[in-house]
């Protein structure tokens, strides 16, 4: 049984490492194709500055207006930030507040 | 013994060997991932879907295999898949935090807009029959059509709580069922997300420039507290009696609503909106998304069904609209014919799609909270229709 | 089976379009009533006179602002209406701060 | 065929018609409702009670049925029934939170007071033999008669959980047993509700003016975050020995409070009053409203019980009061008798009732703290009692 | 029948008379406390723990007893043991959390750092092969040596998840096995709380000065939130092929990294980091206390785990700093060996020792980050080992 | 089965009497060891200095002011001690603050 146990150790620890040399070299792949970044996924840090460019329409504030006027008081205000990204479902509560964002 | 080891080493790469489609299931889940964090559409259910794909599919499915009877419990998806999704679950108590989060009043101050609701559901009988006419093709029987058509009803539980039972009961009966849960609820999801691009060109082909004009005057009148509180009871009670089979979706929705509106309990519709609902969430899309190893849905039917679940919400669209264009023929208080489309669901990105269309053609026309009348009323309409096919299927399969 | 497609769909939509114009008549008697306030349920009304202001749709930037404003900064005031009611369990936690209420 | 479609759209009204009962509950459901949120009684709880109990008497009855053979899950609230009320979960999980939100420091300062939390336990028995008096009118048993004591404890888990216990018994050993968990919760949180009503007749009717115008200084001593700590613990302890089968109850509510008085799990003892507390009210109420359909609640057997209950509430208020002015004869520090009264528990309603009318005999004469005491007893002696309960209900009815 | 009424009074002193072990557990329920509240070691876990030992030892074991024919549920522990710990969930739940709460950056700014996580693995083999040594004293077989060996790992999900499966493969296989879920939970987590006082002569006695005051540079390149999101997709995918039985734990806590990373699901994020978080670690750590009973943890074989478990840990920092001298030998860019004692997981206690450490050699010498990167790595490496020992283990014991 | 009830009624007080009435001892005694506190725990004590003016009974009507007040603005201050204790796991997350404590 202690040589099952030798075997289970020896394969174990060249397991380990190589998975984690496999996971070191993909790594290194992954940090090489970043610093040259492809225009593919570019998006996700360009949308993720803050959600800047999210309010693309005209006369937004009227609307704005009208729907958070009515909605402001009411005890969910936290549901505003919690509902980052675009759920339809989820974000159903918050119909009233109408953020303009390119729907 | 080497052997063992050796195995141990390549059983994963043997398995890939073997299960080609599951290594394909990787870039779908990819795609799903990519649509839902970079193009940020519907993140809160497509990332745990897509993740859920992911782990369904990976290397002796470690995470959706039954108990072995080595000690090894269920899988951790499975376990989720039976304990949650075929209970109805996990479904329903999403449905009590969106009742939680839905604000009624719109529907109540303009109860009219209901019709519209109702309207819309064409699109779930129109893709429900064209599933039939494949029947040939794709051998889709009546269980998968139900499943397919409430993709129309554009409201993600409602198609995995529908898709679900469908399963089960053909399951039960010995009746041959395709496993079609998670196509169903992609194809719903999806297309919810991309109502932007799929509502606009049908509502202007079907509208004129005058009629997308119309201007809708703010309601008359605010909507009592009173009202909202008894908005809930009533429409349970209603639906229930006429739909029996429709209960527990209409009656946990409307249950969520009344601790929303009571004021009492702001405690309890708080957690069901935020926390109770994030857990279920998380949840409910990993073990959705675990219903989809490759041989499952890398068939040709899942082509029909994402076709099948696109005409649903088209039809569904212009279902909307022409009722709503008939509506002005008969009435004298003239509605934006826009609105209709909204009844497809889908909220509340259908109600936004005609605020920002009835902006452009004129601004200063506020249709929002208008669109939000029959966008509200198509969830109580799909939870109606989900009831009615509850109600039918099992006497027809039987 | 193409056949039960259809019966069911004619079938589905007739009852579909009947429970909306139940709720729809129901709703109208419902508004119809709640015009003419009964004294009953009427203290319910008054108690939620922070909501009252809700929809008062004139003024609206200023609402707004003011709402934004505050929301942003304390994204959780709701909490606070956490404990609201009066229940004697789950209220128990707070016996040291006796908020002086009608018991 | 046809005649499936009229089944169809009638099978409500027909069941409606068979079981004329279930529309009488929705008007009791109704009634909840009003009490709970119109007068705000008791609302976290009272509102998914009531609206548990619409549910369980919809037509069909869809939420409440067991799974049919056909690919048709339980019901979603028989669901909770079976996995959340009869395995003891969600009331000991409310007990968890509860021990979270409890100070029991005015215990600790002033431990005579634990005698007074004793003696208001007089209800509970008294409530016992009535009921089994009634025996030969409404056919009680010592089950029945358990259950029915227990509403006099004040205590809404544990009644749920001593009702749920006695049920499962009778069932169980054959006995005949009726089922009446949902009658005695909503009797115990109703006078829960009503403590401020139904108590200050009585303080006054068994006290003289002098006698509730005793004033009782403030404590001597603060309690120390020791002893705060080591009295969950040594609570378990001892009740656990002199009552083993107190120690679920007794043990979680310590497990609550030490997370609460040991200041490094902050994020647990938060978790536990909050959110976990939220979602366990949320359900329980449900599941408890839902253990009502019409044929079970709608009998005279409701009433007694209700009757009873009252009885159960008014002897413990007289016993508690007895009690202290029997320890003013031989003591010389003079107690308030009227803090007896809050022994029965109804925390913290009781103590604030006593607050409120020691303020009118004597304005500035601040007996809440005071009146903790006896009312945090209260809980500590109700669930020693529904150990004595499960300790010798088996052995008399074997 | 005065004797029932007798025995209800004394049965609990009889039990503790009969099973005196219970008792002696109470003291050790009492020492875990003390460590865990007034010593402050990691009081999440030893808080609860703590108190289900207690639970599990109070007289007639009402928490922990199955449940019996009358009525009775079976025992509120023994519920989450059979439903949380066996099925896995508990444990894989809290590594959703931990996925969530960890920031893999300094792994993906630094990826040689994943070796020396590799390198402290060897801990938990050496410990394996001790325990199987210790066979003839203390009758361990591969399970319990598996069992044993992972706590070297220093990371309490995985070793609970190892060590329930263990037991269960016993029990399904009838492999005579030990129950040593609890105690190897408890060494791991007292180790893991001990590292501040366990490491420090360990580093030093296996460094010089010199080596001690290398000084490492911040990362050159700060890490891109694409590669954040990615990571955790490769590394599930990656470790899954080559690992497969690994895939449970590296793919949740991958998942509930990715949405921590994506950005667009922050509100599942964060209930996952926080209230689901709290409500497991709530019930988990009651269920591992709860299968403390005296009669399994009293035994001379606790006390060989404990001295193994430490072993385990010295091994694995010894290890970590071996490597990373002999990467210094080979690689021009000088690494501080210290941080290859990070390397043994107990994340972020190991990483911060060595902060502190270099701080004391040479001020201003800031390794945390640096440290980090071993600090997590081990996470994975343990989580890898796991996977090992679940392939391994079944054939070898069959 | 009155008679039964009468038993178990006599018993069942007397139980709960003698449950209290051991307790009441016992918190006694506890009271009587901490009013000479050992040095061994009164680290917990002093580490809790929020908590000081908790149970300073005297001036009450004061202390409930002022309760009242902070507890009405800052609901969930206890959200920021969410990490107390020093869980290595559960502060994982935290690796980049880097709060300087007492390992
Ligand atoms: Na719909
Ligand atoms: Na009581
Ligand atoms: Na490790």
């Amino acid at each position: 049984m202690v040589l099952d146990g030798l075997y289970m150790s020896l394969i174990g620890l060249a397991v380990v490492f190589m998975v984690l040399v496999f996971l070191l070299i993909t790594i290194n792949l992954l940090n090489y194709f970043d610093r040259k970044p492809s225009k593919k996924i570019i998006e996700v840090e360009t949308t993720s500055t803050l959600n800047k460019s999210e309010s693309n329409i005209e006369n937004v504030v009227a609307a704005i207006a009208l729907s958070l006027a009515m909605s402001e008081k009411t005890p969910q205000m936290n549901i505003s930030n919690k509902n980052s990204g675009s759920s339809n479902w989820l974000s159903i509560g918050q119909q009233r507040l109408f953020r303009s964002r390119e729907v | 013994m080497e052997t063992d080891y050796i195995n141990l080493i390549f059983e994963g790469f043997i398995d890939i060997y073997n299960n080609p489609r599951n290594a394909i299931m990787w870039l779908i889940a990819g795609f799903l991932m990519y649509f839902g964090i970079a193009k940020k559409k519907e993140p809160l259910l497509l990332v745990p879907i897509s993740f859920g794909v992911l782990l369904a599919n990976l290397p002796l499915g470690e995470l959706v295999k039954p108990s072995s009877g080595e000690g090894e419990p269920m899988g951790f998806l499975l376990f989720f898949q039976e304990n949650g999704l075929h209970t109805d679950l996990l479904p329903l108590l999403v449905f009590l935090g969106l009742g939680a989060l839905t604000d009624f009043s719109p529907v109540i101050s303009n109860p009219k807009t209901l019709l519209l609701g109702a309207a819309a559901q064409a699109g779930v009988f129109v893709a429900l029959i064209g599933t039939l006419l494949l029947n040939p093709i794709f051998d889709f029987g009546l269980l998968e059509a139900s499943s397919v058509g409430i993709i129309g009803g554009a409201d993600g539980p409602t198609t995995i709580f529908i898709a679900s039972r469908m399963k089960e009961l053909g399951n039960s009966l010995g009746v041959g069922v395709q496993d079609i849960v998670g196509a169903t609820a992609v194809a719903a999801y999806s297309y919810m997300a991309l109502v932007p691009l799929i509502q606009p060109p049908i509502i202007k082909f079907f509208t004129t420039k005058k009629e997308r004009q119309i201007v809708m005057p703010p309601p008359k009148r605010e909507v009592s507290k009173r009202a909202k509180i008894l908005f809930p009871i009533i429409c349970t009670i209603v639906i229930s009696i006429l739909v029996p089979k429709a209960s527990p979706l209409v009656g946990i929705l409307m249950f969520g609503n009344l601790m929303r509106e009571c004021g009492v309990v702001e405690r309890l519709s708080s957690t069901a909106q935020n926390e109770l609902m994030n857990i279920v969430v998380i949840i409910l899309g990993l073990a959705v998304g675990s219903t989809m190893p490759g041989e499952v849905f890398l068939k040709f039917q899942t082509i029909a069904i994402f076709v099948l679940g696109l005409v649903a919400f088209i039809t569904a669209t212009i279902a909307g609209i022409l009722l709503a264009k008939l509506m002005n023929l008969v009435s004298k208080e003239k509605i934006n014919p826009m609105i209709g489309a909204a009844g497809v669901s889908a909220v509340p990105m259908a109600a936004r799609v005609v605020q920002e269309m009835a902006q452009k053609e004129k601004p200063g026309n506020m249709l929002l909270m208008h669109a939000m009348g029959p966008n509200i009323a198509g969830v109580i309409g799909t939870a109606t229709v989900a009831g009615v096919l509850l109600s039918l299927v099992p006497g027809l399969i039987g």
